[in-house]
């Protein structure tokens, strides 16, 4: 059986590229998608830990997990959308109104 | 009253249910279907009908003596202490309901004709636009009618009153696109304005006087705690105080006459009434015969205990009655307007039941009131009812011959022509013969009321007469209706006709109450109301009434018979059965002919007297205005103001300025650092996170091993 | 043994692919490897005898969310290759950051790791031939412990839905 | 010995069987599109009278392999702008997935690669919903207009029309209790009811939705020929185009299976449990011999030495299948019961999935190409709800099975009706707000797809 220290650094890896994605990329659909990417290193961890506590909670949470980043994905991409139609570009540093 | 039930505990209820539905109306009424606007409208008086009608027979069942109901839910107006003629008194006018005899009468005939207009509005209005507020202003009318109604005290009935005219004003404006009803709700209000300040002077007077506007104590849990005009009325005259006859009680009941007379239409404030004819007919019929101008003379029968201590007012209610049910009644007789002619004939009524309250006949008079509300309703309903098959035709000249071709309406009209002009058996002849009784009673005290019992009379005879002639013209000879619009002559929807029957019915029932006046014993309604009219002392010089025997009693039936049928048998001759001989009447007397038409000329006269002298003094004052206020004063001033802003000006740029300036630079230049963190990008935000991770982590971290190393 | 075989194969995959998605200029292209990363996860939640949340991520992330991403990015015509990677400061700031929170975790994991007897070797979870059905277990605990959340997180859908709808409408024209 | 060579070798010898089906799946998979191509092109020729493929072995039975030979010698040209490993990536994406959610397909109750995972059917729709993305890639990748055209259109239709496709699943799932395929099939057997009797709604919708699924005709609007020069497929040849094509036609025996599996009774021969029907149980051993007799007696008749070769080996593999059919079956009293049980229940499956597949054809030549909102509105306003209410009528009749021990049949067939008067009240309130329906026409989605 493997032991779970390796589940784990599997999940912080994937955890830092997508943080790494969501700072350095200006693509904001890759930020999306970097999003994705450290929820699903979440889902990992919880999987992994549900695995060994036998507890099928850390799998249900990580269903919601899933569920919740469907949610984010359809409402980011709207808004990606509707921002592209305003302003023509989806480059996250010409997206400033957080400024004013 | 520790028995008081469910409709007595919940007495206010009445007037709220229209109130709510009022809101609704004003509120949501735009987007809500009209089966619902009728649901929430008739349904809510509906509801106000049925609590009016349990708390009436709660009160029924009690004894004759405790009929006295009445609620405080909050006090309202506390100004404190206030100087009067008996001292300091601290002065309270609460908001609250006062249920006896005679406000039981007015909110049961409320009610029950507000109910039976509302639902003959509903088809009278069908297919007129603003359903929604046209019945929104009708449920808050009946809200402050209602109020007016069920007042425990003078200022809260003024809110009523005040009400009342507001809704009216509104009403008579319902078609406001139209300048003249648009006018007509102007005069309505002003006129009314005028009485009014008579009814605020009297009201304030009263609350000099007595210290206190609550119009009894009676009726209270402990009555002895709270004040009251009665109980403070019998105590100042007990005490000598005031006696009878005091000029204080004439000026006060002389000033609340006065708002009587621009409520209820009376000399010389009686011009508004026919103009508010430009309103829908319902309106007309529930406000301008049954409820509003009735509230004059429920005032003074209200205030009756003061009225008893004043003969002079007393004399000068009863002079103005009758002169004006006479004077009103001429005109009535050569108007071709319908409603018009209906509204002359409720200025005449009414000045009928002044008459009877100038004569002390309180009584009579309400019952009058409660008569003339079935049949005046009946009688605007039904010329609302002609209107409509005819399409908006108000010209009795443009009718004719609708007997048979509107049955359903012509039938109740019919019936409440043979009412109002008194035909024995049928209610207007047992109140008109109560009022004439009483008349010719005071005169047999008191010589010159003969004259009074004269003008009644006559006025029975008038009113027979142009009644008879507005039912000849619409309902019976030729038609005269224009050939285009006859073949638009329809029969009213059964919303609209069976409130007429209902009425019709009431019409010939309502007087029966006085039945036993026939075999000479006092009416029972006389009986009912007694507790709320008696007054506060019964010593000498108080108003007394002579008996007569019931032989002279059945004389002045017959003589009051005898007018109304050569009345009728004028207004036969004249309009049925030689339909040219009155234009040659006219033709024969032209100057007098011209002045009914021209109603005497009082508006002419008010015009001439007030009007244009208002005018005139507005121009003067306009002058004033524009040319030595605006032209010197302001125009001085503005020119100092910019003189010296400019000064200003220099000074705010130059030292404020700059001082300003300096100041702000300093946040500026410190917040540099600051600014730079919020860029507006997120993922500069993310970086802080971030940063804010490695930190905790790095602090943290050992914790977070420790936890880990517990695990199982 | 296979276990393990199994495991470092799909780390494998899915450490590489989701590096080659964040560095990619295409978003097609990060797109394409952040699939694959997401299948590889999937093939771990598998190893870990996780099969409904196995199928899940994969109906629900790569068929349903990931078309979504592709589908938008061709609509707004993200295809063409942009400057993608932040120039300047904070590029080498945020690189530093999370090389520093990585450390720190990986250290902190490590060392917890290493704690004698048992932390985080957790040596025996239940073999996989003795675990109930997962799908049914897995229902059990979302329609009876988890109900409440399931439904709160039914109403997020919906109303995530009912905005990306009315974000994405093109803006007519007032009538 | 080495342990890793060991440890293989345990591992081949615990999963041989399923290695061998997976193996067969990969191999006889394309072998069976190509022959469905022909049996497509057969009844193509055959609804207006005509003959089809005639030339190449006796009735054309070898078209396919001439054809495979062709794709495979072709040029394999990529155009000058595409992306070359997307280009490359979506074919075998869409292989990949159509071929390995046929893994939990069970060809019989013993012909199943991935046994008995407690997920089976669902692991099915999800692996093969990775296929859009095969496809969109594709059309992606090309760089040309139609392509993306047909590439969006495919996605947006794939994922409205797989909701559809999930709840019609869900009805009959309900009814199952279970997403395991053997235990699906084996409810059916003990429920004494192929499901497509107890949710007919469901079928029907589930037929809908898979022939949406797999961009047949009459919703093959992705790959248009007349409109967008075959859409997605438009700039791939040679072997990346059969690849679509493989993909395609596994596609189509995934669903067919899956309907086939879930409504239509899987592996069981029809009316399983009525006993005076057990004639049928000899009737593929029948239909093999008469097929094996057909073959000798035409194949001196050949106009040429391979034609009647050909015939020979058909009717050869014929007896022999039905002679292991005879000696497996239970009277030879021989020990291979399993085998028997195997290949007759292959038997029912195949012939199942080829009427349904056979319907698919049907449809495709009679019917018609939807336009792109129309088949947008059926699917979201017709289809989708119509699915929804059909699950809630499955659960409430499964209430009342369960709770108020009605009949089942009773009880399903009042919610069928019930589910069937909310559709006309559906298709009614769609004619009566059309402009409503129209919305989606006007959203901007629809207008990018029409205007690429």
């Amino acid at each position: 059986m493997m032991p779970i220290g390796h589940y784990l650094f599997l999940s912080l890896a994937l955890f830092l590229i997508g943080v790494i994605g969501v700072i350095t990329r200006r693509n904001v659909i890759i930020v999306l998608m970097s999003i994705e990417l450290i929820l699903n290193a979440v889902n990992i961890n919880l999987v992994a830990f549900s695995r060994y506590f036998g507890d099928v909670a850390g799998q249900v949470f990580a269903l919601f997990i899933i569920a919740d980043a469907a949610a984010e994905a359809a409402v980011g991409l709207g808004i990606i959308i509707a921002f592209f139609h305003n302003r023509e570009t989806v480059l996250a540093d010409e997206m400033d109104l957080l400024k004013w | 009253m520790n028995s008081s039930g469910y409709f007595l505990s919940h007495l206010w209820l009445i007037p709220f249910f229209p109130l709510v539905s009022a809101a609704v109306m004003f509120f949501f009424g735009r987007r809500l279907p009209k089966d619902a606007v009728n649901l929430f409208c008739v349904g809510s008086v509906f509801l106000s009908f049925l609590h009016a009608m349990g708390a009436t027979l709660k009160l029924f069942s009690l004894p004759a003596d405790q009929r006295v109901y009445q609620q405080i839910l909050f006090q309202w107006v506390t100004p404190g202490a206030m100087p009067t003629s008996t001292g300091l008194v601290n002065f309270v006018a609460d908001w609250g309901c006062l249920l006896d005899p005679l406000s039981c009468v007015m909110v049961i005939v409320v009610t029950f004709v507000g109910f039976l207009i509302h639902v003959y509005s509903t088809g009278y209005m069908a297919h007129e636009g603003g359903y929604y507020r046209f019945f929104g202003y009708l449920n808050f009318f009946m809200f402050f009618m209602l109020t007016l109604v069920l007042a425990n005290n003078l200022l809260l009935l003024f809110v009523g009153w005040e009400g009342v005219g507001l809704c009216s004003y509104l009403l008579i404006g319902f078609y406001f696109l139209k300048k003249s009803a648009d006018d007509a709700g102007k005069k309505a209000f002003i006129v009314n304005r005028i009485g009014d300040a008579g009814f605020l002077l009297g009201l304030l007077l009263v609350a000099a006087t007595f210290g206190t506007v609550r119009f009894t104590s009676q009726g209270l849990a402990d009555p002895t705690a709270f004040s009251g005009i009665l109980q403070s009325l019998a105590s100042m005259v007990a005490q000598h105080q005031l006696a009878h006859g005091a000029s204080v009680f004439t000026t006060i009941a002389l000033l609340l006459f006065f708002g009587a007379t621009g409520k209820s239409a009376q000399i010389p404030l009686h011009a508004w009434l026919p103009d508010a004819m430009e309103g829908p007919t319902p309106v007309s019929a529930l406000i301008h015969a049954v409820t509003v101008v009735t509230a004059g003379v429920y005032l003074v029968a209200r205030m009756s205990a003061i009225f008893q201590l004043a003969p002079v007012a007393m004399d000068i209610v009863a002079i103005i009655g009758a002169t004006t049910a006479v004077f009103a009644a001429t005109i009535a007789l050569v108007q071709t307007n319908i409603k018009k002619i209906l509204a002359y004939s409720s200025i005449s009524q009414l000045g009928y039941m002044f008459l009877a309250l100038g004569v002390g006949a309180f009584a009579a008079g309400i019952f009058h009131l409660m008569t003339h509300a079935f049949f005046k309703a009946l009688l605007f309903l039904g010329a609302g009812s002609v209107i409509h098959s005819l399409s908006g035709q108000q010209d009795i000249r443009k009718m004719g011959g609708l007997r048979y071709t509107i049955p359903a309406t012509s039938v109740p009209f019919i019936i409440a022509t043979l009412a109002i002009t008194g035909v024995p058996g049928l209610s207007g002849f047992f109140s008109n013969d109560q009022i004439l009784g009483h008349a010719f009673n005071r005169h047999m005290m008191v010589d010159r009321y003969l004259a009074l019992w004269v003008l009644g009379l006559i006025t029975a005879g008038l009113t027979s007469l142009y009644m008879f002639r507005l039912l000849f013209e619409t309902f019976y000879g030729m038609s005269r209706i224009p050939v285009e619009s006859e073949g638009h002559i329809h029969e009213s929807p059964k919303t609209m006709a069976v409130p007429l029957m209902i009425l019709a019915f009431f019409s010939i029932v309502s007087g029966w109450l006085a039945l036993p006046v026939l075999w000479g014993e006092q009416s029972p309604f006389e009986r009912f109301l007694e507790p709320s009219l008696r007054g506060v002392e019964k010593d000498a010089g108080s108003i007394t009434f002579g008996h007569h025997t019931l032989l002279v009693e059945y004389a002045l039936m017959a003589g009051l018979v005898a007018f109304v049928v050569l009345g009728f048998w004028l207004a036969y001759k004249l309009y049925l059965e030689q339909p040219k001989l009155h234009t040659k009447l006219a033709a024969s007397w032209p100057r007098l002919h011209n002045l009914l038409v021209h109603k005497y000329y009082v508006d002419e006269i008010y015009d001439a007297l007030f009007v244009n002298r208002i005018k005139d003094l507005s121009t003067a004052l306009s002058f004033f205005d524009s040319k030595v206020i605006d032209g010197l004063c302001l125009d001085g001033a503005g020119w100092l103001v910019r003189a010296f802003s400019r000064i200003s000006m220099w000074w705010d740029k130059w030292v404020v300025d700059a001082l300003v300036n300096t100041l702000g630079w300093f946040p500026k230049f410190l917040s540099m650092p600051v600014r730079m963190f919020q860029t507006g990008v997120f993922s500069t935000y993310a970086v802080f996170i971030l940063i804010g991770l490695a930190i905790l982590l790095g602090v943290y971290g050992h914790h977070v091993q420790t936890f880990m190393r517990t695990l199982h | 043994m296979l276990d393990s075989v199994i495991f470092y194969f799909f780390a494998g995959i899915a450490v590489i692919s989701a590096a080659l998605m964040v560095t990619r200029r295409n978003a097609i292209h990060s797109a394409v490897f952040l699939i694959t990363t997401l299948l590889a996860t999937a093939g771990i939640f598998l190893q870990l005898r996780a099969e409904f949340l196995f199928i899940a991520q994969i109906i629900l992330y790569v068929g349903g969310i990931m078309v979504l991403f592709i589908f938008v990015i061709m609509l707004v015509r993200l295809d063409v290759p942009l400057p993608q990677i932040r120039s300047g400061l904070q590029k080498w700031i945020a690189l530093f950051v999370a090389l520093t929170v990585g450390v720190e975790a990986g250290v902190v994991i490590f060392l917890a790791r290493k704690a004698p007897g048992q932390g985080l070797l957790i040596p025996n979870p239940a073999p996989a031939d003795k675990l109930p059905p997962n799908t049914e277990e897995l229902a059990n605990s979302l329609f009876r412990s988890y109900l409440l959340p399931f439904e709160i997180a039914s109403v997020l859908l919906l109303v995530a839905m009912v905005g990306a709808v009315v974000m994405a409408k093109k803006r007519t024209e007032a009538p | 010995m080495n342990p890793t060579l060991h440890s293989i070798l345990a591992f081949v010898q615990t999963w041989w069987v399923e290695l061998l089906c997976a193996v067969l799946i990969v191999l006889v998979v394309p072998l069976i599109a190509g022959y469905l191509a022909l049996v497509e092109r057969k009844v193509m020729a055959d609804m207006p009278a005509r003959l089809g493929p005639m030339r190449v072995g006796p009735p054309g039975l070898l078209q396919p392999i001439a054809d495979a030979l062709k794709l495979l010698i072709k040029e394999d040209s990529i155009p000058d702008n595409a992306d070359r490993f997307i280009f490359w990536l979506a074919p075998v994406l869409s292989v990949t997935a159509a071929l390995t959610s046929m893994g939990a397909v069970a060809f019989g109750p013993w012909f199943q690669a991935a046994r008995d995972i407690n997920i089976g059917l669902l692991f099915v729709v999800g692996v093969s919903s990775l296929g859009p993305i095969g496809i969109v890639l594709g059309g992606w990748a090309s760089n040309n207009h139609y392509s993306i055209i047909g590439a969006l259109r495919s996605t947006a239709q794939l994922i409205s029309y797989e909701t559809t496709a999930g709840f019609a699943l869900v009805s009959g799932l309900l009814l199952a209790g279970t997403l395991n395929v053997r235990a699906i099939v084996e409810a059916q057997r003990t429920d004494h009811a192929w499901y497509i009797f107890l949710a007919p709604v469901g079928f029907s919708t589930y037929l809908i939705a898979s022939i949406a699924e797999t961009n047949r005709a009459p919703f093959d609007l992705p790959a248009a020929a007349s409109e967008l020069v075959a859409g997605y497929m438009t700039e791939y040849s040679g072997f990346r185009w059969s690849l679509y094509f493989l993909a395609e036609y596994a596609n189509m025996i995934v669903v067919a299976s899956v309907g086939t599996t879930l409504f239509l009774g899987g592996w069981l021969r029809p009316f399983p449990n009525v006993h005076w029907l057990g004639w049928l149980d000899a009737a593929p051993t029948l239909l093999l011999a008469a097929v094996g007799a057909y073959c000798v007696f035409r194949a001196g008749k050949q106009p040429a030495r391979l034609q009647s070769l050909v015939m020979w080996a058909v009717a050869f593999s014929s007896f022999v299948v039905s002679a292991i059919f005879v000696f497996a079956s239970p009277f030879s009293h021989l020990p291979l019961a399993k085998m028997h049980d195997g290949l007759y229940g292959a038997f029912w499956f195949l012939l199942k999935v080829s009427a349904y597949i056979y319907i698919f054809m049907w449809l495709r030549f009679a019917l018609p190409r939807f336009r792109f909102e129309q088949l947008m509105r059926l699917g979201w306003h017709i289809l989708i709800p119509l699915a929804l209410v059909n699950v809630v009528g499955v659960a409430i009749a499964l209430a009342l099975h369960s709770e108020f021990s009605w009949n089942r049949w009773l009880a399903t067939f009042f919610t069928t009706l019930a589910t069937l008067g909310a559709a006309m009240m559906l298709l009614r309130w769609n004619d009566k707000y059309s402009a409503a329906a129209a919305l989606l026409a006007d959203s901007s989605i629809a207008e990018d797809l029409h205007a690429g």
